[in-house]
């Protein structure tokens, strides 16, 4: 293996890990190179991207390798994430919303039930949101409020009403039937 | 929506009489199994016999095609259906052909039609498969993260401000578990909230970050953890320091306002 | 912004997510730098990881750049990650998923109709593994689900967008050469 083939070679290991990479596991995964050749792979791949014009550093963590932002762009970094995360429900959220879809007129204490998980975070980042929204009150102990789904969440999905949601049985169907056998 | 110009009734409705004894082809057979279903037979016969699809010898194919199906005991019954129901497709387009007519057929009055069409566009799927196979081919060996990198400075990812209720909520989840860890030790020293404010501010200003569960569990009596509570609630609700958890059921973190950093200690 | 500066910041935002990043959305992130620019500090990029002792590279798929490695590293990759060999899809399976990509908006039995086939459980695979979506009910007798393509799939097969499918030309190409094969 010449140097640049392994310096290649160590970069994508070390790219793709998402733990530190120790150079013995390195030494593991490239079988007949010496430690050494390794290491010396390693040292050269973090100088050339401490250098100037690179946006992501190889640092030293845990025993291992990792690679990382550099803290220069930490700003931008963060937007970036936010924006994309924004874009994205929790798999809570999307439980709730999808008790609510469901099951709706519901209070915040059904769908903890529904889900067996307390549910009122959830609940409140899909207010936040706009995915759901506040109906009123249930007759009951305690008045809680009541929830239902918003036009948002039709526009969301891209759904004219309510109606065209799945049917239970229609994902169960989707979902358990045995011919999966097939793809 | 672009409607496919197949108007045959999906497959898996179709209930189809069994097709009539036939004899096998030219004796070259393959293996029904490596067949996706009887439109890849079909294309496979039609090309082994070199025919134009535009113009198939519905006789001859149907012969062919039945003579694969004979050897059903290489499919399950599931696939059977639906070999099935093109070959009784078939009988009925050569029972068309074969009818009197005092014309000529006008083309989109030709009974082999549809299946043409639907043979047509399975064969365009089939050749775009084979392309998006060589994509996939490629795609597959290399490799995507889909994990975030650690990230540099103390601010977290997206933070939820908590809200007074959410504090409270997990503020009850902790006590139903010392009750339940220990009910020994509801007696303790008396503390004040002057006392255990000044206590609170100070591990603040010290450590900057407090972890609260962290800190609530490290009282000695459910009295004095009670206290510690309402001052962080005290803290938050005048703005003083900021408690946030990433998500529920977490351990809620606080910290000093930094525009508060002055105050907080006089309060 | 030096042309470094950018060039680091764009590869640190790269990296940085785990979807493909649009030139507009880079935008949205570095304030104040014209598309222009971004865009030819992205190219500078991709070609500076296309060359020779490099693991890693940036592809366009899916509307955007995105960080992966090398083909000629997979086997050392898997062996890192402990993952005996990854799955293509079952011929069903891509044959679904074509008739899907090219006929979408499609119903479950316009593609079982296509393939001749009955594609439940196809379809079922192709959801798990999200390279397909439901995106609402057909106005048809018994209101059947609809599906489509995602953006996974435009991302799983490299395709910058569904303009990148394969076009009539080039399948009719490739009949006419398994014709002259077959002869």
């Amino acid at each position: 293996m010449t140097d640049d083939t392994l310096k290649a070679l160590v970069e994508s290991l070390i790219f793709v890990s998402q733990e530190p990479v120790s150079l013995e596991r390195l030494q593991a995964v490239i079988e007949g190179v010496p430690a050494a050749e390794i290491q010396a792979a390693v040292e050269e791949l973090v100088a050339g991207h401490d250098a100037g014009g690179r946006g992501i550093h190889i640092i030293r963590a845990g025993g291992g390798w990792i690679f990382a932002t550099k803290p220069a762009h930490d700003r931008e970094v963060r937007r970036l994430l936010q924006i994309e995360r924004k874009n994205r429900l929790s798999s809570a959220g999307l439980e709730t919303l999808a008790a609510i879809a469901y099951r709706q007129p519901v209070t915040q204490s059904e769908v903890s039930a529904i889900r067996g998980v307390d549910s009122t975070g959830a609940l409140k980042t899909l207010l936040e949101k706009k995915l759901i929204k506040i109906v009123g009150r249930k007759k009951a102990p305690g008045n809680p409020l009541v929830y239902r789904t918003s036009e948002e969440f039709l526009l969301y999905l891209g759904l004219d009403s309510l109606d065209g949601l799945p049917s239970e049985a229609e994902i169960a169907k989707i979902l358990e039937e045995e011919k999966a056998l097939e793809a | 929506m672009p409607e496919s110009s197949v108007e045959i009734p999906p497959v898996e409705s179709a209930s189809a009489p069994p097709p009539a004894p036939a004899e096998a082809g030219d004796g070259y057979q393959v293996r029904l199994d490596v067949f996706e279903g009887p439109l890849d037979l079909l294309l496979f016969l039609i090309r082994k016999k070199k025919i134009d699809i535009h113009d198939i010898p519905i006789a001859a194919i149907t012969r062919d095609y039945l003579g694969y199906l004979e050897r059903k005991t290489e499919i399950n019954l599931d696939r059977e259906a639906e070999f099935v129901f093109v070959a009784a497709l078939l009988i009925y387009i050569k029972s068309q052909m074969l009818l009197p007519r005092e014309t000529d057929l006008a083309e989109h009055e030709d009974p082999r039609r549809v299946l043409i069409d639907r043979l047509i566009e399975y064969e365009k799927v089939k050749a775009a498969c084979s392309l998006l196979r060589e994509r996939e081919d490629v795609q597959i060996l290399q490799w995507k993260r889909d994990f975030i990198p650690p990230l540099h400075g103390e601010s977290e990812l997206e933070p939820v401000e908590l809200s007074l209720f959410e504090l409270a909520e997990s503020f009850f989840r902790v006590m139903k578990r010392r009750e339940a860890d220990d009910t020994r030790v509801i007696r303790g020293r008396d503390v004040s909230v002057e006392v255990k404010m000044k206590e609170l501010t100070a591990l603040l200003h010290e450590r900057s970050v407090i972890d609260f569960l962290e800190y609530f569990e490290s009282n000695a009596s459910l009295e004095e953890a009670l206290v510690s509570f309402f001052c962080v609630l005290e803290l938050v609700k005048s703005r003083v320091a900021v408690a946030v958890q990433d998500e529920l059921f977490q351990t809620i973190r606080v910290w000093l306002r930094k525009d508060a950093h002055r105050t907080a200690a006089h309060d």
